[in-house]
């Protein structure tokens, strides 16, 4: 929570804080500014509206993208590779503690005339569904979805920003109510409050700029139907196509052996399992299985959510994908302090829009 | 639309259909609700309006004197420095008789709405407040204008702690 | 580094009051013919990007997400974009820089909104635009800052409302000629100066009414543009800007972010002399007032002298500078995010000299939409090119 | 530089409550017109077949998402329906606990995409399974509308 501070003070926080940190005055040197946001999660109808004075942008481009937060790192890479930034800003943030009522709004993004009206149901009935049928189609053990929650607890609690760390076992993940059977409210991350801010820049500007430059070798976005009936609940098909995209501009053709650390959706314990098969870091109905083994540990072969990721730090509606960037940038930087995974030379972040959604997005990160 | 294109798509609904009931009606009540914090400026402008004055923020570097308060300067991009308390005087810089309510229904009285300047702040810095005690056809752009404050005991820490700005008697 | 962008394809629904349609279907419709008049199929299609107003209209949250099997955007990389009533013109800009990257070689860019869920008014969705702590509990609605916006400018310039009024009675006019238009008539001064008044100085027939509808456009990078058609209309030049939230600190009578985001989209096409080297224009029109001051951001226009431009016939059709040949907001509609879309087919159909009835006399090779939104704030402008 | 003057003190942070309070009025759309008829009037679910690809799809369609085509051919499903997925939830949609755990499930049906959720009544929750038949628990004729209301809820065949 964040109660001393307005939404836009606390962009103005994180802004002033990454325009420190790039050397940058935002009103000189960027040319294009992109918040991602939602108007329900803000209670304003069109949030760029108040969103360009903390940010420097008064008078300059910005605009917002109803997306994740890594769509807004995409789109500021077009606006670069475009030619009409050099340097471009990415705002996005979670104010989820103004909000009194969020699973009403998670609700309504459900179809009105046939997912929603005719019954009154928890949202995240939709996550019960998926990881029933997940664990069910590839044989996947239920205790292994409780184990995601334990690791990413406990990488949390190495991590300043790690809120929701614990040092729990399987029993009490598998014992805490239940949220949608089989998930329990152990395994569904909370909302928590945070502005994040990026400086891109094009690889020119970004040798002057000096500092600690990361990469962006890859990034794809993509969305399965939203018809929720369509879907198949044991893929997340759209992660497949995004890393697809991803990979194919990074030119990464081995997945599993090409990254040092992982930070993916979490958001619920099984999308880490369904995630990880889907970006082909574990064979299909392996995922499970690897990560009960600690093959995902912060010191196993591959870290993923070394950070803690939404399970340990807090779900931060559309700046997830932000967070998860910024975790992986501070490990590239070797700047994430007792988190840190030794010799970290290249990322990979995802992230998924959440319930009701099938959109989501992968980024290859590298220094 | 092309002169090559004949057909447009789409099936209007017209409001006797409605009244008829001839498709089908989902109707589904939505409210959100939301306890936002006001942060450090707006917690401390809705507290000296409870007290029954306006405060603004000074930016130094550009020596703009702010209203609505904020903690950062837009145009200079970084902190504004010090509280200053302005008047509850203004100039009318626009002017408006509304004749409508939020959901497009008709009023019976008119609500007269302003932009009005705040004596003490930089030139043009105003703020959105509605006008009284005055007739819609006298009302002019430039026109002096004073708050009228709700009595102390009444007044909540908020903008309607200001009844409205009425016509200063010169 | 940066490539060549056309529109190779339009499409456009009925605008009406209420559509039977969904969302999706309504998305379908302009998607399913912009594909067909660039005689491409779903398949040709690389990426996605839509545009729409407040989720508060069509009563779904994180609404791109929910139409857009409408805009055939399964399994393919697809963005929202979203700067309020300039999100029309913003979408096909969107659309621009997935191309214009050399990320994606076609693009569809859809607009869509439905107004009519919203009960008792679409209106009230307004209301929830404004500062929720400063300005809400005085009870606002847009009329108010329209209104406000509107006296501010006739003060600054000694403008009447009847020269403002010129502006609804041309472009009701020009929309009798648009077959999706909801408000076409043939009106003059006198009804509009009759109208009943609303949010004074504006009047009913100032303002352009709710609407549901959607349009679409295909972009294309050159190389294929020029595979698919012999008359692409060049997309050469975007420009987008935001003003400051504190729009009561602002002067109300002139908007620098239209002349902003015109002089980016300007620079861009190497448009030095806007005035002589634009030949058609689309101005974004929601209330009259709101072209002529447009015209003035957008450098089509010294700053108070749009009134008199308009008075003397040169925005007519067969005028000099014809603007708002569509019919306008005022005429076709403003389903919010679709009617800008409309704007940007409308130049599209006028630089190929496709637009019938409402074809402008001059021979146009060069054009320009543009459209406004958030608190007297946003511009989103594109130069054409045939 | 950050803000240079934080509060300190919980009392002096202030919070401003409102709600945004909407009401809807959706239209079933062109397809979903037709297949509020079928339900209201023969208590079935009516399917859209894509010409092109084949798939058939339920609810009715207007359009194949995948072709992008118009469909024109419905027919009303006439095999009882499958449980694809199941959940159980303790919570409504505003997040309060609710008296008796609601049972959700998706109700697919052999050869159709798409499919229908809705609530699912058993005596014990673990007595569902995937794959378990289910039909529609319907109310009469003359209270129906067409929307899924219509159903109280499916139950084991």
């Amino acid at each position: 929570m964040t109660p001393g501070l307005s939404t836009r003070e606390l962009m103005f926080e994180a802004a002033s804080r990454a325009y420190e940190d790039a050397g940058i005055d935002p009103r000189k040197d960027v040319q294009s500014f992109v918040c991602c946001t939602e108007d329900f999660w803000e209670g304003i109808s069109i949030t760029d509206e108040y969103m360009p004075d903390q940010l420097g942008a008064v008078l300059r481009p910005l605009c917002t993208i109803s997306s994740d937060g890594i769509i807004g790192l995409a789109t500021a890479c077009m606006h670069i590779m475009s030619g009409i930034a050099d340097v471009a800003v990415v705002e996005s943030h979670s104010k989820i503690s103004d909000v009194v009522n969020p699973d009403e709004i998670a609700s309504f993004g459900y179809d009105p005339i046939y997912t929603h009206h005719h019954f009154d149901a928890d949202p995240r009935f939709l996550a019960g569904m998926e990881m029933a049928r997940y664990l069910k189609d590839t044989g996947t053990k239920r205790e292994y979805c409780a184990q995601v929650a334990v690791k990413n607890k406990k990488n949390a609690l190495s991590n300043s920003r790690g809120v929701h760390g614990a040092n729990i076992d399987k029993g009490i993940v598998m014992n805490s109510p239940v949220a949608a059977s089989p998930l329990t409210e152990l395994e569904s991350s909370r909302g928590i409050d945070a502005s994040i801010v990026f400086v891109l820049a094009s690889a020119q500007k970004a040798r002057k700029l000096g500092k600690h430059p990361v990469w962006i070798r890859g990034i794809g976005w993509s969305s399965d139907t939203p018809v929720v009936e369509d879907r198949d609940f044991a893929r997340a098909e759209y992660v497949e196509q995004a890393a697809a995209r991803a990979y194919k501009m990074a030119n990464v053709k081995s997945p599993a052996s090409y990254f040092d650390l992982a930070e993916v959706d979490d958001t619920y314990s099984y999308k880490e399992l369904q995630s990880l098969e889907a970006l082909r870091l574990a064979p299909k109905g392996k995922a499970g299985k690897m990560v009960d083994t600690g093959v995902f540990d912060v010191d196993g072969r591959l870290p993923v959510n070394a950070s803690g990721g939404s399970l340990g730090v807090g779900h931060l509606l559309e700046a997830t994908g932000l967070h998860r960037t910024l975790e992986a940038v501070m490990q590239l930087r070797g700047q994430a302090g007792r988190l840190q995974v030794p010799r970290a030379k290249r990322a990979l972040v995802q992230s998924w829009r959440g319930i009701p959604t099938a959109t989501g997005a992968v980024a290859v990160l590298g220094n | 639309m092309s002169q090559k294109i004949t057909s447009y798509q789409g099936h209007e609904i017209t409001p006797d259909e409605v009244k008829q009931g001839k498709y089908l009606d989902i109707v589904y009540k939505f409210e959100p609700k939301y306890s936002w914090a006001a942060g450090v400026a707006i917690s401390r402008f809705l507290t000296e309006l409870k007290e029954g004055k306006i405060v603004a923020r000074k930016c130094h570097k550009c020596e703009r004197i702010l209203v609505p308060p904020r903690m950062y300067c837009e145009q200079c991009f970084r902190p504004t420095d010090e509280w200053v308390q302005i008047k509850d005087t203004g100039t009318i810089n626009t002017f408006s008789i509304s004749h409508v309510g939020t959901d497009a229904r008709r009023l019976k009285t008119p609500i007269l709405v302003a932009v009005v300047d705040i004596d003490g702040a930089s030139p043009g810095m105003g703020i959105l407040h509605n006008l009284g005690e005055v007739e819609p056809s006298k009302i002019t752009i430039g026109m002096k204008v004073q708050a009228v404050w709700k009595r102390s005991e009444e007044r909540q820490g908020a903008i309607t702690d200001i009844r409205y700005f009425k016509p200063i008697e010169s | 580094m940066r490539r060549r962008v056309a529109i190779v394809g339009a499409g456009i629904t009925l605008f009406r009051r209420r559509m039977l349609e969904t969302p999706k279907e309504l998305s379908f419709e302009a998607s399913k013919m912009a594909l067909d008049s660039a005689g491409l199929t779903l398949k040709d299609i690389q990426s996605v990007v839509s545009g729409s107003a407040p989720d508060a209209f069509d009563g779904v949250h994180m609404k791109g997400e929910y139409y857009l099997d409408g805009m055939g955007a399964i399994g393919k990389p697809h963005e929202r974009v979203y700067v309020g009533g300039g999100t029309g013109v913003f979408t096909p800009i969107g659309g621009w820089w997935n191309v214009a990257s050399g990320l994606y070689d076609t693009c569809l860019c859809v607009a869509e909104e439905k107004m009519s869920p919203l009960h008792p008014h679409p209106q009230y969705a307004f209301w929830s635009i404004f500062d929720q702590i400063l300005e809400r509990p005085l009870g606002t609605t847009l009329l108010w800052i329209f209104s406000l916006e509107m006296r501010r400018y006739m003060h600054k310039y000694g403008i009447k409302e009847e020269e403002i009024a010129e502006v609804a009675v041309k472009n009701k006019g020009n929309a009798i000629d648009h077959p999706c238009a909801q408000l076409g008539a043939k009106i003059t001064v006198d009804d509009v100066m009759r109208s009943e008044p609303i949010c004074e100085p504006v009047k009913r027939l100032d303002v352009s009414p709710p609407s549901d509808g959607a349009a679409a456009v295909i972009l294309a990078s050159e190389k294929v543009a020029k595979k698919l058609t012999d008359q692409p209309v060049w997309l050469d030049g975007v420009g987008w800007t935001l003003d400051s939230t504190h729009w009561t600190n602002r002067d109300l009578a002139y908007p620098e972010y239209v002349e902003k985001a015109a002089k980016m989209a300007y620079k861009m096409a190497g448009i030095k002399n806007p005035r002589k080297e634009i030949d058609v224009a689309e101005p974004y029109d929601p209330f009259d007032y709101k072209e002529l001051h447009h015209l003035e951001g957008l450098q089509l226009a010294g700053k108070g002298e749009a009134p008199k431009m308009t008075v003397d016939g040169v925005t007519q059709r067969d005028g000099d500078l014809p603007v708002c040949p569509s019919g306008g907001l005022l005429g076709v509609g403003n389903p919010i995010a679709a009617a800008g879309m409309m704007k940007i087919c409308e130049i599209f159909w006028q630089l190929r000299g496709e637009a019938g009835k409402r074809q402008v006399k001059k021979d146009a090779r060069t054009g320009l939409a543009q459209a406004w939104g958030d608190l007297m704030q946003v511009g989103t402008v594109t130069v054409m090119r045939s | 530089m950050p803000i240079l003057e934080k509060i300190t003190q919980q009392s002096q942070a202030r919070h401003w409550t409102d709600s945004i309070p909407l009401e809807y009025h959706y239209t079933a759309g062109v397809a979903g017109e037709e297949f509020r008829r079928e339900l209201k009037e023969n208590g079935r679910f009516l399917s859209s077949k894509c010409a092109k690809c084949k798939t058939t799809y339920v609810p009715a369609r207007m359009f194949c998402p995948s072709c992008f085509i118009e469909i024109k051919e419905n027919t009303p499903l006439e095999k009882p329906g499958y449980v694809y997925s199941h959940t159980t939830v303790n919570r409504n949609r505003t997040g309060e606990p609710v008296d008796e755990p609601l049972t959700m499930a998706l109700i697919k049906f052999e050869g159709v995409k798409g499919g229908i959720v809705h609530r699912l009544q058993v005596e014990e929750a673990n007595s569902v399974s995937f794959g378990t038949k289910v039909i529609p628990i319907l109310k009469d004729r003359s209270e129906r509308t067409g929307a899924l209301t219509d159903i109280i809820a499916f139950k084991p065949q």
